[in-house]
C-alpha cells in the first residue's frame, strides 16, 4: 500500500512553544502526482514543508517517503533518498558562478560524494549534464555570471534547475511564482511542467492562476489543518474551502 | 606573475641588508635580543649597556688590535627562537663573527645549538656564541660547546649562593618555593630543595609549586597559600611580570618574610615594587652596583646616566663581555679567527670594574664570579633604577663563587 | 575552612573583575554580532589613562575621567572604523577588532613605553581591610568589590528600567524587529560600544593598580573574557555574571589547592612507575591542579560548546 | 587519468590549457632561478621562511576563503606536524634508518591530518562563532600543554634535531641554505598545486558552496559537516606539511611555533592577502615576511606600521592584496590600464611620500621621547639631522601635509580615469 505513495503524513503535529502550527496533518501523495497545498497566510505552509523536508523536527506523527519513515534523519539523508526542494526566499549560493551552482547540485546524484581525487572540470559528463539543465531552464547566456547578479526570475528558475538538477523524483517547491510578473511567471510554470515531467511535485503558491493550470490535486491547508483534498474542480466547488479561503481569493482575483 | 616579481623584490630587499657587509671595517657584535613586543624594554636596555660598554671601555680607549672599534650591531628577535635563528644568518652574513644573546634561555639553546651546526658546516665563517644572561644550567652541562661562553652565573650557582646567605639565617624554619612551569623555574627548585636539604637539612620545605608562565593574571591564591603554609621565606624564580605579580600579592596579602629572587630589580620593575618590596626582596646578582665597589664603576655609572637618564645597569656584566672579549681579541691577535679568540676566552682572568675577578672556567665556558646578595630598598642607595629613589645594596658576597661546582659537559675541541 | 572564605573573597574579586569586561563584550556582540577582540585592549587603556591622569589630579578622578575617555574612544571606533567594514560582513569585522588590539598595543608602548607603570592604589586604600587566619583582606580588594557590584546593579537597573534599556533589551533577542521598529539602530549600536568600551575602561581603571599596568595587560586577559561570554551564553547578561564567577572561583580554587595527578592515577588503581624520570608519562604523573588551573576555562569551554553550543544561559547558537 | 586529459582538452571548461599552467611553470622557473639572483644566505634564509609560511597560508586560506571557517588556533597543525618530524627526525637517527630527508614532510602532513581529524570530528560540527571558538580554546589547550608536556614538546627549548642525519640524498647532505631552499620549493610547488587541485574536486567545490549557503548545500544531499571535516582535515596536511619543511629548515622546534601569536599572525597573513583568491595568501605571505624580517631591522616600531598597515587593508581592501590586484583585471581585459599609469603616478606617488613622512614623523617622536640624551642626531632616508632642532620638524611637516595635499587633488583624477578605464570604448564619452 506505502509503495503506492510517494508522500505520506500521519497525523504530522508541530508547536512552537505553546502554539500549535500544525495540527495533524494526513495526507498521502502518489507517484507521479502533482500535488499544490494552498491555504491562507499563516496556515502553516512553510513549516509543513519544513517538517517534511526535516528542517525541523516534527512534535508528532510521520513522514513517509516512499514508505520509508524520515524520522530523525538530516536534510542531506532525505536528500539522496530522493526528495528535493526549493525555498520560499530564493537560496542559492550568491558567489559562484550560474554554471557552478547547477555543477554542485549535480555532484552527489552523479556519485562523486566527497571524493577529493577527481577534477570535476574533467567530467565531460558532469559538464554536459550541468549544460543541459542550463540549456532547460534557459540560463545558457548567463552561465558563468556570479549567481548573485543574475535578475529575480532568472534566479527562481536557477533555484528550481538545481533542486532538479539532483535527479529526485520528489520535488517540493516553495513559492516558485512569489513576487513574479505575469510574464515571468509564464515562463517559470512552463518550466516547471517541463522539469517535472514523470516526476512527484508538491509545492506551495499562493497564485491561483499557477495552482489551478498544473496541480493534478489540491489540498487545502487552514491553521494547521487540512480542510480540503481533491481535484481543482472538487475543491473549487467545496463549500467549506469557498467560506474559508477560496472565496476571498477568487473575489480578489477577478 | 605577480608573486613571482614580489619574490623578486623580497630578495632585492633581502640582499641590500646583507650588502651593508661590504662595509665592515669595525668588529661587529651582534646583539640578536627583543626590541619591540613584551619584552623589549629589557632588551633595549641591553642594548643600551652594550652600546655604551663598547664606546666607553673598547672605542674611547683607542679600539683593540690595530684601532679597531667596537659596533654594536642590533637584531630585533621578538624572543623567538625562530626569528632568532633568521636574525643570526642575517647577522653571519654582514660578517658578524661574535653574537650576543641573553633573553631566553629558550632562545639561547636555539642560537647555541644553530651556531654549533653553522661552524661545523661552514668552517670559513665561524661565529662565537656571548651568552650574557641565559642562565639555563645544561647550556654548560649537557647542551655545551666550543662557541659558546656564559658570562653570567647560571642558576645552579646562583641558586648555591642564595641558599649560603639563607643557611646563614637562623630565622628561616620553613621556606616555601614557587616558580614558573618551565625548564627555569623547575631547574631554580630543583636546586632549591637539593642545597637546602645539604646546608640547613632542618630547613623544612613546605610548599614546591609551579604555575603556568605568563598566564596567571592574579597571584593572590598562590600568596594565600604562602601565607597559610606559615613559610619564613620564599624562593622564585620568576621574571618579568609574573616576578612583580607575585611578589606584590604575597607581600600584600600579609607575609613579612624575605623572598629570595634571581630578578626583581630594573626594568620598571623596582619602580613598580617602590615601598611595598622594601625589606621582602632579595636577589642574586652578580656585578655591585650599590655602594659602588670602585670609583671606576661609579664614574662608568654616573657617565652611562648622563646618557641614559632612564637607564639602569642592571646587568653589569655587560661591560664584562666587552671587556673580556677586547682583552682576548688582543692576546689572539686577531678578530676574524674565532678559534684563536676563543681559545684566548678560555681560561681568562678577567678584573672587572664591579669589584671581582672573573675567570672563565675551560672545562665549560661558565664564567666564575663573585656573587651579592642584594636587598630592594631605597637607604644607602647611590644609584637608583628605574629613577624610583629605590635600588639594589649589596647584602652579602660570596667569592668566586661554584668555583668548585661540577659540570657534565664534554666539550668538543676542533 | 578560613582558607575556604578567604578563596571565595578573591575569587569573587577575579570574578567581578571578569564579569565588567564580560558584561560590556556581551551586549555588544550579542547587539552587533562583533567579536570585540579590542575589548581587552580597553581595559588596558583604561588603566594607562588613569595612571596618567592621577598623576596629575589623583585616583579618584582617573577613576571618574578615564572611562568616559576610553567611552568616547570606543564610541569614535565605532563610528569611523567599525561601521565601515560591518558592510563587508563579520569576518572582517572581527578581524578589525583583531587589528585594532594589535594596533592599541603598539601605541600604548609607543606613548608610555613597555616598562610596568608604577601605578598604585589610592592611600587611603593601603590598608588592611581585616584578616581571616592571618590572611589579610585589603581594604582596595573590597572596594573592588564594591564598585563591580554597583556597575552591575545599575546596569541591571537601565536595561531593565528604562526606555533604552528596553531597546537594547529587544535588540539582544530581535536584532532585526528593531531596527524595523524604526529606533536609530546605528545610534544604539555606537551607545552600547561605547559604554560596553566604557565598562571596560572602568575595569582597568581599578584592576590597574593590582593586577599591573603593562603593555601585555590585555594580552593576559583578552581570549578569557571571550571564554567567558561563551560559557555564559550570548546576550545574556546573567549567564556573563555567572561564567565570570564561575571562572573567577575555579582559576582561584584551582590554585589554591595542591591536587596531584600522581594521587588521582594511584586512587584509581595506576601504579606509578618506579623510575619517574624515564617514564613516558612522567609529566602527566607531576602534574598538578595549579599547573592547569588557567587553562581550565579553556576546557570548560571546548566541552560546553560540544554539547551545549548556545552557552549555560544563552538562547541562541553562538 | 590519460584518458581523462585527453578527453578533457575538448572540454569547455577544464583541461590542462596553456594559459592555466602559464603562472605555474613561470612561478617554478623564478623559484628554480632566484637563488643564483639572490646569492647571500640571509635572502635565502628569507625566501625558506617565505615559502614554508606560503604554505602554511594557503592550508589556512583552505578554511577562511574556501570554507567559510575562521580559525583561531591553526598553528597547533603545523606546530604538532613540525615536533612529530623532529621526533622522527631524530629517530630515525638512532636507529639509522633508511628514511631519506625529503620524505620527512610527509610524515608531518599525516600527523596534521590525525590531528585534524581528531580535533575536527567534533570542531567542524558548526560553522562560525562555535567553530572559531572551539578552535581558539583547542589551540590554546594545546599551546599550554607544550610548556607541561615536556617530554613531547620539550618544554621551553623546544626539540631539536640534525637535518644531516641520513645518508646523502643523491650526493646532496643537506649541510646548506641552497639545498634546504630546492627541497622546500619541491614542496611548496608540489603542495600548492595539490591544494589548488583541491578546489577544484567535488569536495573543493562543496566547500565553497558550504561557505556560501550551508542550508542549501545539505538539501542538495551534502552534509555540511562533513564537508567542513574534509577540507579541515585536507587544510590539517598541508599545515603538517608547513611544520615538516619548517623542521627541517630550523632543525628545531619552540612553543611559539603552536602559540596563539603564531595563530593570530596567519589569520593576518592570509587576510592580508586576500582570502578571496588563490593567490592571496601567497602575496600575503611574501609582504609579511619581508616586512617582519627586514622592516624590523630598520625601525624599531615596525608592529606599529603592520597594524596601521592591516587596519587599513580590512577599511579600505576588504578583498586584501590580491583583491587590489584583481580589481585591475577588468580594465586590463578591456586594454584600458594605460590611462590609468599616469594618474597613478600622480596621486601615489604623493601619497607614499606622505606615508613616508607620517612615519618620518611618528621615528621623529619616538627619537625625541625615548632617545639617550645627548644623542640628538637621527638619520632617516639617508639624512642625518639633529631631532631637537626646529628645522627638520618643519620639512618634515611640510613635506608631509604638502604631499597629502597633492594626493587630495589628484584622487578625482584617479577616479574619473578609473571609470573610464572600466567602461566599454563604446560608452566612453
Amino acid at each position: 500500500m506505502s509503495a503506492a505513495a510517494a508522500l505520506q503524513l500521519e497525523g504530522l503535529r508541530k508547536s512552537f512553544g505553546k502554539t500549535e502550527i500544525i495540527r495533524g496533518v494526513d495526507l498521502s501523495i502518489a507517484k507521479g502526482e502533482r500535488h499544490a497545498v494552498i491555504g491562507p497566510n499563516g496556515a502553516g505552509k512553510s513549516t509543513l514543508f519544513n517538517l517534511i523536508t526535516g528542517r525541523f523536527p516534527p512534535t508528532g506523527g510521520k513522514v513517509r517517503l516512499h514508505g520509508q519513515d524520515l524520522a530523525g534523519l538530516a536534510p542531506f539523508q532525505i536528500n539522496r533518498m530522493g526528495l528535493s526542494r526549493s525555498f520560499q526566499i530564493t537560496n542559492i549560493f550568491p558567489k559562484m558562478s550560474v554554471f557552478e551552482n547547477v555543477r554542485c547540485s549535480l555532484l552527489w546524484a552523479k556519485g562523486y560524494r566527497y571524493s577529493f581525487w577527481n577534477m570535476v572540470s574533467k567530467s565531460r559528463d558532469l559538464t554536459q549534464a550541468a549544460d543541459a539543465i542550463l540549456e532547460q531552464i534557459n540560463l545558457t547566456e548567463r552561465r558563468e555570471l556570479p549567481a548573485g547578479v543574475l535578475s529575480y526570475a532568472e534566479q527562481r528558475a536557477l533555484e528550481i534547475g538545481i533542486t532538479m538538477a539532483g535527479g529526485a523524483d520528489v520535488i517540493m517547491l516553495d513559492e516558485p511564482t512569489a513576487g513574479m510578473s505575469h510574464s515571468e511567471t509564464d515562463y517559470i510554470v512552463d518550466l516547471i511542467r517541463q522539469v517535472t515531467e514523470n516526476k512527484t511535485l508538491i509545492m506551495v503558491e499562493h497564485d491561483m492562476g499557477v495552482v489551478f493550470g498544473l496541480a493534478d490535486r489540491i489540498s487545502v491547508l487552514v491553521y494547521g489543518e487540512i480542510v480540503a483534498t481533491g481535484r481543482p474542480e472538487e475543491v473549487r466547488a467545496n463549500p467549506k474551502v469557498q467560506e474559508a479561503y477560496l472565496g476571498a481569493a477568487l473575489e480578489a482575483e477577478h | 606573475m605577480r608573486n613571482t616579481t614580489t619574490l623578486g623584490l623580497t630578495a632585492a630587499l633581502a640582499l641590500s641588508v646583507s650588502a651593508t657587509a661590504v662595509w665592515a671595517e669595525n668588529i661587529k657584535i651582534a646583539f640578536i635580543d627583543p626590541l619591540s613586543g613584551p619584552f623589549a624594554s629589557t632588551g633595549t636596555n641591553g642594548l643600551h649597556q652594550y652600546e655604551f660598554a663598547a664606546q666607553t671601555m673598547v672605542n674611547d680607549k683607542g679600539g683593540v688590535l690595530e684601532g679597531d672599534m667596537f659596533e654594536i650591531v642590533p637584531f630585533d628577535n621578538k624572543v623567538s627562537p625562530k626569528e632568532s635563528l633568521i636574525q643570526l644568518q642575517v647577522a653571519i652574513d654582514q660578517g658578524i663573527r661574535f653574537v650576543a644573546q641573553g633573553n631566553s634561555s629558550g632562545v639561547a639553546h636555539a642560537i647555541t645549538e644553530a651556531v654549533e651546526k653553522h661552524n661545523k658546516r661552514n668552517p670559513d665563517s665561524r661565529v662565537l656564541f656571548l651568552n650574557y644572561a641565559a642562565v639555563d644550567p645544561a647550556l654548560t652541562n649537557d647542551k655545551c660547546n666550543f662557541w659558546h661562553f656564559r658570562f653570567d652565573a647560571n642558576a645552579d650557582i646562583k641558586m648555591d649562593a642564595l641558599t649560603d646567605v639563607m643557611a646563614e639565617n637562623e630565622d628561616i624554619a620553613k621556606v616555601y618555593i614557587i616558580g614558573q612551569d618551565y625548564s627555569f623555574g623547575k631547574a631554580v627548585a630543583a636546586a632549591a630543595v637539593a642545597n637546602l636539604g645539604e646546608k640547613r637539612p632542618d630547613i623544612e620545605i613546605v610548599g614546591n609549586e609551579l604555575h603556568p608562565i605568563g598566564k596567571v593574571k592574579d597571584f593572590t591564591p598562590y600568596a594565600r597559600k604562602v601565607i597559610a603554609s606559615e613559610a619564613d621565606a620564599v624562593i622564585t624564580g620568576n621574571w618579568g611580570s609574573d616576578m612583580l605579580g607575585l611578589g606584590k600579592a604575597i607581600i600584600e596579602n600579609g607575609f613579612s618574610g624575605p623572598i629570595y629572587t634571581y630578578y626583581a630589580a630594573g626594568s620598571g620593575m623596582t619602580g613598580a615594587f617602590g615601598e611595598t618590596g622594601k625589606g621582602a626582596i632579595r636577589l642574586v646578582s652578580e656585578g655591585q652596583v650599590n655602594p659602588p665597589p670602585t670609583d671606576e664603576a661609579k664614574a662608568y655609572y654616573e657617565a652611562f646616566l648622563a646618557k641614559y637618564p632612564d637607564g639602569n645597569i642592571d646587568q653589569a656584566r655587560i661591560s664584562n663581555v666587552i671587556g673580556m672579549l677586547a682583552q682576548a681579541i688582543n692576546e689572539a691577535g686577531t678578530a676574524t679567527d674565532v678559534v684563536a679568540v676563543a681559545n684566548a676566552l678560555e681560561g681568562m682572568e678577567y678584573d672587572s670594574m664591579w669589584g671581582t675577578k672573573i675567570y672563565m672556567r675551560p672545562n665549560d665556558h661558565q664564567a666564575i664570579q663573585n656573587l651579592h646578595i642584594n636587598a630592594h630598598t631605597d637607604e644607602g642607595v647611590t644609584f637608583d633604577y628605574d629613577n624610583s629613589g629605590f635600588g639594589v645594596v649589596s647584602e652579602s658576597m660570596i667569592e668566586m663563587a661554584g668555583m668548585d661546582s661540577p659540570s657534565t659537559c664534554d666539550m668538543k675541541r676542533p | 575552612m578560613d582558607l575556604i572564605l578567604v578563596n571565595l573573597i578573591d575569587g569573587l574579586v577575579t570574578g567581578l573583575l571578569l564579569f565588567m569586561l564580560s558584561a560590556g563584550l556581551t551586549l555588544i556582540f550579542s547587539m552587533m554580532g562583533v567579536l570585540n577582540f579590542a575589548h581587552a585592549s580597553f581595559y588596558m587603556l583604561g588603566a594607562y589613562f588613569a595612571y596618567q591622569i592621577s598623576l596629575y589630579l589623583g585616583f579618584w578622578m582617573g577613576l571618574l575621567i578615564a572611562p568616559v575617555i576610553v567611552g568616547i574612544a570606543g564610541a569614535g571606533v565605532e563610528r569611523y572604523g567599525l561601521r565601515r567594514v560591518h558592510q563587508y560582513g563579520h569576518v572582517p569585522e572581527l578581524i578589525f577588532t583583531f587589528g585594532l588590539a594589535l594596533l592599541i598595543e603598539e601605541i600604548v608602548q609607543f606613548i608610555w613605553g613597555k616598562n610596568q607603570m608604577p601605578y598604585s592604589p589610592p592611600e587611603i586604600l593601603q590598608f588592611t581591610l581585616f584578616s581571616i587566619a592571618g590572611n589579610a583582606i585589603p581594604a582596595y580588594k573590597i572596594f573592588m568589590i564594591c564598585m563591580s557590584m554597583g556597575i552591575f546593579i545599575s546596569l541591571l537597573f537601565v536595561l531593565t528600567r528604562t526606555r533604552v534599556g528596553m531597546v537594547i533589551q529587544a535588540a539582544l533577542s530581535y536584532p532585526k524587529t528593531v531596527e524595523a521598529l524604526g529606533h536609530n539602530v546605528p545610534l544604539v549600536f555606537m551607545g552600547v560600544f561605547g559604554v560596553g568600551t566604557a565598562l571596560a575602561g572602568v575595569a582597568g581603571v581599578i584592576a590597574g593598580p593590582v593586577l599591573g599596568t603593562f603593555p601585555g595587560m590585555a594580552f593576559l586577559l583578552g581570549s578569557i573574557v571571550f571564554v567567558t561570554i561563551v560559557i555564559g551564553g550570548l546576550g545574556s547578561l546573567w549567564g556573563a555574571l555567572v561564567a565570570s564567577l564561575l571562572i573567577g572561583w575555579i582559576t582561584t580554587f584551582a590554585a589554591s589547592y595542591n591536587v596531584a595527578m600522581a594521587d588521582i592515577l594511584m586512587a584509581v588503581g595506576f601504579e606509578q612507575p618506579i623510575d619517574l624520570s624515564e617514564s613516558a608519562w612522567r609529566d602527566l604523573w607531576s602534574l598538578t591542579l595549579p599547573q592547569i588551573g588557567p587553562i581550565l576555562p579553556y576546557l570548560l569551554m571546548v566541552l560546553i560548546l560540544v554539547f551545549r553550543p548556545y552557552g549555560l544561559f544563552g538562547k541562541r547558537d553562538v | 587519468m590519460t584518458q581523462a586529459l585527453h578527453k578533457s582538452t575538448h572540454a569547455p571548461q577544464g583541461g590542462i590549457t596553456l594559459a592555466s599552467a602559464m603562472p605555474w611553470i613561470i612561478s617554478t622557473v623564478v623559484l628554480l632561478v632566484i637563488p643564483f639572483v639572490f646569492t647571500s644566505n640571509s635572502a635565502i634564509t628569507i625566501m625558506n621562511q617565505m615559502a614554508i609560511t606560503i604554505i602554511f597560508a594557503l592550508a589556512y586560506n583552505m578554511l577562511l576563503g574556501q570554507g567559510g571557517m575562521l580559525s583561531f588556533g591553526h598553528a597547533v597543525y603545523m606546530g604538532v606536524g613540525g615536533f612529530m618530524c623532529v621526533h622522527v627526525m631524530n629517530y630515525v637517527e638512532d636507529y639509522s634508518l633508511p628514511l631519506p630527508l625529503p620524505l620527512l614532510p610527509v610524515f608531518g602532513g599525516l600527523f596534521g591530518l590525525g590531528l585534524a581529524t581528531i580535533v575536527g570530528s567534533f570542531s567542524t560540527r558548526k560553522a562560525g562563532t562555535v567553530f572559531a571558538m572551539i578552535s581558539l580554546g583547542v589551540g590554546e589547550l594545546i599551546a599550554a600543554c607544550s610548556v607541561i608536556i615536556v617530554v613531547f614538546f620539550g618544554g621551553e627549548e623546544g626539540v631539536s634535531g640534525d637535518r644531516t642525519y641520513g645518508l646523502p640524498f643523491f650526493g646532496v647532505e643537506f649541510l646548506h641554505q641552497i639545498e634546504v631552499y630546492y627541497l622546500i620549493v619541491f614542496w611548496l610547488i608540489l603542495s600548492a598545486l595539490l591544494m589548488y587541485l583541491f578546489s577544484r574536486t567535488p569536495v573543493g567545490r562543496m566547500a565553497n558552496a558550504v561557505r556560501d549557503n550551508p542550508e542549501r548545500a545539505e538539501f542538495l544531499g551534502y552534509s555540511a559537516r562533513w564537508v567542513r571535516f574534509f577540507s579541515f582535515c585536507a587544510s590539517g596536511f598541508f599545515c603538517g606539511v608547513a611544520g615538516g619543511l619548517f623542521a627541517i629548515n630550523y632543525e628545531i622546534l619552540t612553543e611559539e611555533n603552536l602559540n596563539l601569536v603564531q595563530s593570530g599572525s596567519i589569520l593576518l597573513i592570509t587576510f592580508l592577502g586576500g582570502v578571496g583568491f588563490f593567490f592571496g595568501p601567497i602575496i600575503g605571505a611574501i609582504v609579511f615576511t619581508l616586512l617582519s624580517t627586514v622592516l624590523s631591522l630598520q625601525t624599531e616600531l615596525w608592529q606599529l606600521y603592520v597594524g596601521a598597515l592591516f587596519l587599513a587593508t580590512v577599511m579600505y581592501f576588504p578583498g586584501g592584496l590580491a583583491g587590489v590586484i584583481m580589481m585591475h583585471w577588468p580594465a586590463f581585459r578591456l586594454g584600458n590600464a594605460r590611462m590609468l599609469v599616469l594618474p597613478y603616478i600622480k596621486t601615489f606617488i604623493p601619497c607614499l611620500i606622505g606615508i613616508l613622512g607620517t612615519a618620518a614623523l611618528i621615528e621623529m617622536i619616538f627619537h625625541l621621547r625615548h632617545g639617550a640624551v645627548g644623542d640628538e642626531e637621527m638619520t632617516l632616508f639617508w639624512t642625518t639631522f639633529n631631532v631637537h632642532a626646529v628645522l627638520p620638524w618643519l620639512i618634515a611637516i611640510a613635506i608631509t601635509g604638502a604631499a597629502f595635499w597633492l594626493t587630495r587633488r589628484n584622487i578625482p583624477e584617479v577616479v574619473d580615469a578609473w571609470h573610464r578605464a572600466n567602461s566599454l570604448p563604446g560608452a566612453a564619452t
